[in-house]
Formats: C-alpha cells, structure tokens, sequence
C-alpha cells in the first residue's frame, strides 16, 4: 500500500516539468516554493458535533468533527481529561484510498496530528475533569478526509485545530454543569515540505507528492516552539535541509495560524 | 426504532408537525454537484438536517477479480457514517444496519444504469453521511443518483429516494428526527420517476393497508417534486451556475 | 457477493422454461403463484435452547434455537427486555456460502426478521424486565441455515416465530423466579414474492430466486397490520404490483400463521 | 475442562453411571444420510444428547490457488458449535477449541482418503454442532465420514471416532456431559476398523499407563460395534430405505 | 497453510537418504531414535516478565514470558487463579510463517501445551486467590517463537515449563502481600515423535518433520502419569506404535525433566 | 508520553542522570549477528534494557502480487512487541503504534538498499521486541541495518538509530525509561553515516530551536560511535569469531 499512496504513477515528463519549474523558482501550480494553498475555513458545520469545521486547503478538503462524552481516567493520570484522534481515509476521497480498517497512512496521518495537539498541551486536559479518578471529559477528533489532493497532514491539522477552536463542552446535555468553551493552552500548526530533486516546497499538492522523495511534517506553536516532526516517504534529508525546513515552518506556521483564529470564515447559515 | 413510547406530542391541534411542517411537506432540500474533484462525478445534498456527500468512480476495472460479471457493470454502493454524524459518537466502520443499507442502495441504483454496457468493470458509488437528521438512505441514494449522473454514467432515470411513515396516528410525508425516534412507522422508498417504478422499498412499524398505501402514495407524489430540483441542479452545472467541473 | 447468492447461473433454457410454465399459469414445481412449498415444523428440538424449531419450507431447513439470559437493559429502555437476531449461512447448507463473518446477504436476512419481530412487538418485551433498569431478559434468537433451496426470508421468519413460541423463561436456572413461557403479543409471518418476466410468485425456490429479477417480502400480522417490507435484486416493481403482493401477502401469511400455532408436529421424541 | 472438583458422585455403588450405563457401554446412537441435499454428501449422528450434521462438498477446485496441492486433493474439516448447542449461549464463528479440532480432524480424514485422485481440489468438509453433550468430536467425525461415503469419495475405510475416559477413578467409555466436566480423563480417538489404525488420537487428564491403554482398548473395542452401525446405514440408504437422494 | 508448515518440500532424494539412515538405526544429524537435541535453558533472560526462559531444542530457539497480573476468577472457579497461554508464531521465525492472527499450527500449539500443563495441575492455582470470588492472579504463559527447526511442541513445553518454575508472584508491585514463588505442584514434559516410513524418533528436526506423515506428543508428569496426548499430520499409527511411543516418552520425559529443574544456566548477567 | 508529571528528578545536582551517564553518554550496547539460523540475515541487540532481534527474509518473489513494484524490491518492516516485553502485559499484534513504527522503519531501510536491483521482490524485515526499555525504535532499526547486512543485500551504508531529547530541562543523549515516561522531548532519528543523511526523524515534546538542533547534533555524532560498533560486529562475524553462519 505505501507506494500506493503517495507516489502514484506520473508520468516521467511531468516530473520533469515540475523539476524545470523548480529551476526557475516556481511551481506547477504557480506558487512560491514557501507558499501555501489557499485555506479556506468553514467553523460549526456539523450541528451534531460539539465542534466542526470544513477546511479546503486548495482543492484537499477535510471535514473534522469534534465530540465530547464523559468517561474514565486513565489510572496514570486520574486528574486528566482524554484525547483521542482518529482520520478516515474514505473511497469517496480518492481513487486510491481502500474501504476497510485503517491503513498505515491514515495511523500515521492520525498520529502526527495526534502528537501535535498532545505534546504542545494544546488542549488544556487538566480543565476537563469532571470528578478526579472517576469521570473525565473524553475529547473525540474524527478527521473524514473529503477530498484528496495532496498533503493531508497540514489540511487535517489545520482542521482539527479549527474543530478544536469551535468546541463547546456539552456539560448541559450530560447535566455536569454548564457548558464550556474547550480549553485551549496553545495553537500547534503542522506545515509539510516535499524534497523533490534538490528543492524543498511548502504543502505540496498531489502532483509534487506523486514525485516526491522525502517529505518532513513541522509543528510548531504559537510560542516558537517545536512539538512534533515526522519524516516520510524513501528518501533523506541533510542535517543542514531540516535546520531550514524548521525555520521555514515557524513562518509559515505562524501565518497559518493567524488564519485559524483570525480569518475563520465564520459560521455557516 | 420505531415505536418507543414518549409523551412527546408530535403533530398539534392544528395538526401541524413538530417543525411546523403539513403531514405532506417536504423539508428544505438543497442540492449541488461537483464537490468532490477527485471523483469521476459527486454531489452534495442538504435534506433538513441531513448532510450527505456522494462521489462516483467508475466504470473501472473490478477487483478482486471473482467479483467481476462477464456480462455487466457491478454497482458497489458504500453508505457510512460519519464519526461525529449523529448524536452519540459512531464507531468508525460499517455496522450491520450500514451494511444492509449499502446492499439495498446498490441493488436499487443497478436496476437503472445500463450495466451492461461496461462488463467486467465496478461502478463504485460512496454515500457519507455527514450529519444524520432522518431519512438518511432516500437523501443519500437521491445525492448518488445525481452523483451517477454528473459522472456521465448512462441511466434509463434518475433515481429518487423520499420517505413516509406515521406518527401520532397521522401518515406523513419525510419524516425527521424526533418524528423517526418516536413515531410508529417508517416507509423508505426510492422511484424512478419517469415510470413511476420502485427501485427501493422497505417499511418498518405498524400499518393497515390504507394508512401504508397513503405513506407510499404520498412519498411517490413528493419524489417526482425532488426529481424536478435534481433536474435543476443537474442542468445548473452543466450551464456552469455554480460547479466549476 | 451479492451476486452469487441470489444470481447463480441458471442456463437461458430452463429460464425460458420457467417463463414458459409462467404463461400457463404453473411454476416448475407444479405450484400455484400464490401456493407455499409444504411446511413441516419440529418444535423442542434443541434441548439445550430455551425454544427452538426445525423447520423445513420445501427442500430448505433452518434450525432456530432461542436462548435467554439475564442482561443489562439499554439506558434508554430500562423497563424493556432486549431482543437480538443473527443468522449463520453456514457452509454446510450450500456450495455458495462460504465460512467467515457474516456476508451481506445473512444481515440482510437477520434484520429482515428482526424488523418482521420489533416492529409488530411480537415478544412482550415488557413483562421481561427482572429489575428495572438493572437486570432483563435478553432474548438471542440464533437461525442457522441447514439446506438452502430458496427463500430463507420466509423460512427463518416462520422458524424464528415458532421457536419463540416454543420459548421458556428460564427463571428458574438463574434463580429469578420461577419459569414461564415467553410471552407473546403478536404473530408476524413474513411472505416472499419473487418477480419472474411478469409474473410475481410467493415463496420463490432456488431456481426460481436464481433467475429472478425483483423480490419483495412483506411481514404481516395476525390483525391484518404490516409490520416491515423488504425489497431486494435489481428489478423494480410498480405501484400496482405491490399493493397486490401486499394483500397476497396478508392472505397467505395468515395460512402459514395458522400452520405455525396449530400445526406444529410436536416436540421430538 | 477435566478435574473439576465436585460433590456428584459418577458412579454409583453398583458400578452404573449417572445415566444408567455400564463402564463399558455407549450411549444410544442414530445415524442417518442424505440430509443435506444441497451438498455432494451429507450426513446426521444422535449420539447420546449431541446431534450433529455433516455435509462434504466436492472435491471443487481450491481456492484461493495457493492452498492448491498439485499432487493431491486437500480435505478441509470445518467443525463449528451452533450459538445454542451448549448451555450458555456460545458466539458464533470459530474460537481456539474449534480450530484445532478442524485441524485435528482435517487430518485424521485426509488419512483415509485416497487424496492423491484429485489433485488441486478441496473436500470440504462441513460438522455442525446444533447440540453437544461431550464427544461431539468423536461423534462429528463419524458423521463426516458417514458424509464422506454418501458423497461418493474413495476411501481406503471408514472412521470411526470414540472415546474413553476415567471417572470417580474408574475407566469408563464415551463420557456424557457429567462425566466430562467432573472426569478425571478423556482420551477421544479415531480410527481405521478394519486395520485398527489410529487416525485422531488425544488426551487430557490424570491417568496411568495401565488406565490410558484399558481406556484406549475399550474406546478401540466400541468403534468396531459404531463401524457396524455407519455399515448399516449406509446400505440401508444405497437400499433406499430413508434416503431420496 | 496445513500443508505448509509440517511438510515443506523436502526432495525425495532427502527422504530416501533418511530412510536409509533409519534402516542403520541412526539420523540425518546422528542422533538415535530416542536421542533428544541438546537442550540450552537460559531463565531469567526478560527482566520485564515474571518468569522467563529462552530455550534452545538443537537451533529451534523459543523465548516465553510469564507475566503475573491480578484479576477477576471465572464464576464456576472462584477459588482458583487462572492460567492462559499463547504462541506467537512471528515470521521472524521461519519463512513459512505470517504476520497476522494464529494460526491453526499456533492454536494447536498453544493448546497441547496448556492441556499439559493444566490437566496435570502443575501450578497450584488454588494458591493463587488474593480475595475469594473476587481477584485471583492471572498467569500469562506466552510463547514467542525465535527460530523454527522443528519440534515446537517440546520446545515450546519445555520453555513453558521452564518459566514457570522460574516465576515469582509480583505481589508487592500489585500491593497484595509479599512476592512468593510461583508455586508448583508438578512438572508435566512433552515429548514429541515422529513416524518417518516405519520408524518412530523422538524430537524430530526440521527435515524429519518435514517428510513425516504422523506425529505424536505425549505429556508426562515426574510421577509417571500421562496428562496430555495429540497425534497429528496425516498418518496413523497402530495401538502397538502408541503404547511404546508413551512408554518411549515416560523415560525421556524423565531426562528432559532434570534438566529443566536441575540443569539450567542460571540466570543471566 | 512525553510530559506526564512527576516529582522524580532526573538530572542529579552534579549533572548526572538517573543512571549514572553523562548527559551525551550512551547506554551500553552490545551486538551480535546470525542469531536466527532460519533467516537470510539477523542480528541481536542489547541497548540499556532493550533486547531486540532482527531478521530479514528475502530478496523473495513478493505476496500478493498487486504489492510488487516492477522496477524495484520493496522493503517490508514489521516492528513488533513481545506481550512480554513491556510492564503491563501487552496484547499480541499490531497496535496503531507499531503500525506507524513500521511504517517508518521501512521508508528509512528503503532509502539505503539498492532496492531496484530485485524488481517485484520483497525483502521481509521483522524485528522482534523481546524486551523494551526506550528507545526501541532506533535500536530496532539498528538492529535491522544489522541483519540486512548479514544477509549480504546490497546497500549504499548501514543505517544507524539514535535518539536525543530533553530532561529536566536538559538536552540528552539516548533517553532510557524514566526519562522516556517523564521528560520533555524525545528526537528518534536514524542516519546514513557515511553521507550524514537522515532517514528516520521523528520529534515529540516542546523544544527550543536551539534545543532541537543541539539533540540532533548529539544523537548524530553518536549515530557514528555506534556505527564502529556495526562494523566491528560485521567483521567478526565474517572473521568468524562469534557465529558460525
């Protein structure tokens, strides 16, 4: 399956095409080689959900939905809420993508994401206690990816962090209380890089993924620090590429950022 | 599902429903194609509170290869739910209740596809449910009817889901949510609205013949008003109103 | 799947002979459109059940064994014992079932019996509450499929019915009380209408089923009520044609009702 | 399952078993073919409570291709416990115990088959357990190779399962469900009546070597009387005495 | 997969050249017919488990680990602990085997040894009750096999039994009482045979095995008790064959014995 | 993992850790190849408390057929935990963990074997957790770059694991368990030692550029003493001085 996924079949002279834009600065698409997709953000789609948003990243679209239910601790950590993160890589998304349990690429993509929300405390779990060591608010993010067009780490984690960010603790509809804006500590953005020959663009799309050798995922916080990275796909990167393709992230991370709390497009209907 | 006893009063003395709606309204049904690029074709409905997304890919080669037929398309539709789609969270992955829905759907979008023009391939339809409100199936075979359609897939018709049922004694048309969890039956149906024949029909509860013949009739007279709209929709994107496939 | 369980591969000619018998009014079994193949019924067969029934539609046999047991009730019924069905497709009863978890076409069925039962409140659920809220019967109605020749709708609806009618509440073994027979409100019987060419047949066999293009069952009560349909294949009906089968349905049901409560062959030795 | 302790007292103080029987004698067996009609043979033993079907088909080309042997057929048991065989209701589909069974019976059954006719093929062999009351094995075995022969498949014999075991320290043949939980042994076997070959062969429990061959001798002893009953019913069928097919 | 993991394809020559070996009474790697691989224990070897033993049977290498953990007792048996037992057959191990669930060769596996070691009542799980009815302790025997060259059976028997004896009840970790050994009533050994034309040798080796057409593994106690049999593969044997393979196995049972309870390295570092 | 709280103080007051080592110090690690007799190549591995073993089967004719890829082999690591090797018992088979684990594991082989001289081969590579005590990952892959070697498949360099992080606000080498469970960062990376390339990076926790890049340094530079280690192992192997392969 892995080759499946990220490398497709494109054709030798588009590679090379997009390898002779590279040489003259530019990319299929037009874009810089630091500049992202357009975002769009559509927050509180899902009335059902506790927290949603719809976000386009150029033509990937991902539907996250956030829900919130009371459950127990964990033993290790019984003053703790619970979060938890799982991506369904639906057939209705891409031709390439296979019904059935979870592949690798969606427990990947779903840990990734899972780690940069996890590791910079993003959401503050400590608020989320009900009644310590016995009942917790359980944070579920289901990430239903809608439309597949390349780099899905970055769409899904823009995504859940928007969810995130749109999310209400029901404690009315389970009669604990009044209802809560989620808390969040802190605002952790993943930004994804494609090496592809000797350049390294920022969120790639499909066709630059489809030739891609190595891919590295940055997330950073609103603070300017690093929370989680992963390196994908066969081939490596010099010690002096990932200095620069962290220093790059926090960049685009921060503009990034700014559009999730900022430049939401606000609720619909 | 149906059948549980509740105080909840859902028609009133004016015998209007619990959204205000007559026993033979619609709810509002917003309709759009084209919103899945990746697919060979795809739309999008919003049936009250139901939000459904429907893509098509296909005809293509079937595998695994035991499954092809020498002599016709096979017509796979999947219908799922969303995690966060209904009240309590779903547990990813198909139940049995998804699993017979995909069955019957595939069954009734085969009977109007011209199969047999593409043997040995799979025409595989995706029906996700991404907020459920009721009458998820007939909204959902309605968006992958039209997702059949803007896929360029040959059809003798399109196909129309619409549902009937009863609730405080009264048969009405569409039911929601509260009106499914707490009323007495439920006739989901899906048509061909060029000949009036039914593709899909399956009912659940207690009814006299009368009261089922009314459902049946009521949902088939409100399918042919869903079929003017998928028409609308279908010449908009081709007259590229809002679809920029 | 789908299409082998109900398709098979009948050659053109005995389609055509079918067709032809059809025309005068005849089925190639000798039957009547609306004559059901000969019922037998063994109630008690299964000791180790709470009910159970071994019944024989023509050359197809189920065997349904109910077995009940205290369980916890669903939150939002505490007052209501708990009714669930499964049917197995086991290899054994036909060269094109084939071991491992259910397929479609054995949910299908069990939901389809399942729907015929809740729907008409067939089981008095009510009067299996243990203690509210805590404790209530939980009925398992298990069909097994022994020989498959056609139409196992109708023949694990009737087999489903009799055993529960066969059915104690073994009170006693789980020292609840003493035991008494399951009770009963209602007798739904489902009646399966196969669509040949133009002609509708109940209680299609398998050749029949196998060049069938539509089929619709409808389960129907002993007050004339409808309690579920089900339409099935890839052919349509029209409005007129099942308003007809749903009142042949009623008729028939009725005699097949009858067999079930009456004409039982009695408990095995 | 051997060793529980208990109170109940297996044998009585003339020497009889809870249900009456001799050590050395068997509970009443039924055998009948031709049950199945679907299948290529079939067959179904009472044997004390335990009632059992059995159905082969094939041989059939095996599939998935790479089961296939190119030198002979493949037999392929497939023993299964109905949800309502056993006291408390069982989870349908195979657990631990069952694998191995239709392991150890695949085998025991391939022993006596002349597998080499039919290379690349399967015979499936199907043994629904629909009430168990202790030796369901040995008694589904038998059924099997009653099935076998009703299917026509060439065998160098028939085989015959029995057991033997040792309760309230006595060595006892063919344990009913009491004896089985409460025992101190089971030694189920299989096999070839007419060279006393010993095609299944297993053991659980406490037992001397003196006590193991006495049970062995006795489970061996009784096999050739069940040899005469599967005899019986076959002619009888070949006779037409109880069978259409 | 039956045929896969006892047969291989051994080439004929291979066979005839074992037979021949057999006919002058000796073995393709020179032992006797009752002569048993050298047999390597080495416990103590997982610091993490309970118990453990890494076993070597000639080159088959298995590794099991005993983990202790408090739970609830079975309702028929509440004065009892619980013993379960796994093997994992990773493919690390051989080239026939799969990643994936057990296999039937594993579930076989598992099972002959836990009868061995269950019906002989070798740990005294009466002894293992922390509160009536209520918390017993679980003892985990799982088995992972690290490198296959035949004779699984008796590796796998003698590593189980190995670890056992070399494990410690962790009641101070669970805050239940003191640590105590855990306690054992007896020490049941397998010992496997294969039939290889007329001949019957003990502890077969990967070829052996290979061309074998039946198997039998005989489980004795040091009282002389048999406790557990399995004939497998697709031979037979005469009444005459088993009654000298158990007294075969009663004695070299009784020599494998004593060196898992006297002859063990010791543990290690 | 990383983060949870505790009172335990990691770095003591003379900078030294909860073992004793240095903050750039490395645990103990000891190797050893052709411990698996059965597999083309294997290789063990001691690192602090983990004890690892890794095998690799192939270049062989990869199953099923849709996984080949015609131009070259694929490499199929599976990374697996004993249910033993862990405190709490862990169930056997994959969990989403080692799922990603060995995903990773087999894009960072990849990038160092000459993988296009097997077009549709697969070279198998499991590596077995007998043991674990943090760190797993890097000595796993170390261990596989081990018996890849052993296996004699042609590669352009070993691969090396590594691992830095951060503790009581520290920056470290090789983090073992304690630190693992309550420190602040963890950087498993896996390089090509010759070239300096990475192959596996990964990163949870909260870090400083600064700190980032100061972990990378460090497990780098230790990525070259350990990679002495592999060719000194090799060496004796093919010297024979502790296996007999």
């Amino acid at each position: 399956m892995t080759t499946k996924f990220s490398e497709g079949v494109v054709a030798e002279s588009k590679r090379n095409y997009i390898k002779k834009l590279a040489l003259q600065g530019t990319r299929i698409d037009g874009r810089g080689f630091d500049e992202v997709r357009p975002i769009k953000i559509k927050t509180g789609f899902i009335k059902r959900a506790d927290g949603s948003a719809l976000v386009e990243l150029g033509d990937t679209k991902v539907l996250v939905g956030v829900k919130i239910e009371p459950g127990e601790p964990f033993p290790d950590t019984p003053n703790m809420g619970i979060m938890t993160t799982n991506v369904e890589l639906v057939p209705l998304a891409s031709p390439t993508f296979e019904p059935g349990p979870p592949s690798e690429e969606a427990i990947e993509l779903a840990r990734v994401v899972d780690r940069g929300i996890r590791e910079s405390h993003a959401i503050d779990l400590e608020k989320l206690v009900i009644e310590e060591g016995e009942k917790v608010w359980v944070v579920f993010i289901d990430m239903h990816v809608l439309d597949y067009h390349g780099n899905l780490f970055d769409a899904c984690g823009i995504a859940a962090l928007a969810a995130l960010n749109d999310a209400i603790v029901p404690a009315e509809r389970f009669e604990v209380g009044e209802d809560f804006k989620l808390p969040m500590n802190h605002y952790p953005v993943p930004v994804t890089f494609a090496k592809i020959g000797e350049w390294i663009v920022a969120d790639p799309n499909l066709d630059e993924e489809s030739i891609a050798k190595a891919r590295l995922t940055v997330t950073t916080s609103e603070e300017g620090k690093i929370n989680a990275m992963q390196k994908g796909l066969y081939g490596t990167f010099t010690y002096e590429e990932v200095k620069k393709v962290i220093n790059r992230s926090l960049s685009i991370g921060q503009k990034v950022r700014e559009q999730i709390l900022g430049g939401a497009d606000g609720e619909e209907n | 599902m149906m059948g549980m006893k509740s105080d909840i009063k859902l028609i009133d003395d004016n015998g209007l429903r619990i959204d205000g709606r007559l026993p033979n309204q619609l709810r509002p049904i917003k309709m759009e194609v084209g919103v899945v690029k990746r697919a060979n074709g795809s739309a999008y409905i919003e049936w009250g509170g139901n939000k459904i997304m429907a893509a098509v890919y296909g005809p293509r080669e079937a595998y695994p290869k035991h499954v092809q037929e020498s002599d016709r398309a096979i017509i796979r539709a999947r219908y799922n739910m969303a995690a966060f789609s209904v009240d309590e969270r779903k547990r990813p992955g198909p139940d049995r209740r998804s699993v017979e829905l995909s069955k019957v759907i595939s069954e009734a979008l085969t009977s109007v596809v011209f199969v047999e023009k593409f043997p040995r391939t799979a025409i595989d339809v995706y029906i996700e449910v991404l907020q459920a409100d009721a009458g998820t199936r007939v909204a959902g075979i309605t968006a992958a009817s039209l997702a059949l359609a803007h896929a360029g897939i040959p059809m003798r018709d399109l196909v129309v889901g619409c549902a009937a049922g009863k609730v405080d004694g009264v048969v009405v048309l569409d039911l929601n949510k509260e009106e499914d969890n707490f009323g007495e039956a439920d006739v989901p149906m899906a048509i061909l609205p060029r000949t009036g024949e039914i593709a899909l029909l399956q009912m659940d509860g207690d009814l006299t013949y009368e009261e089922l013949t009314n459902a049946m009739e009521m949902a088939m007279d409100a399918a042919r008003e869903i079929y003017k709209m998928e028409i609308e929709t279908l010449k908009s994107a081709y007259r590229g109103d809002d679809d920029d496939n």
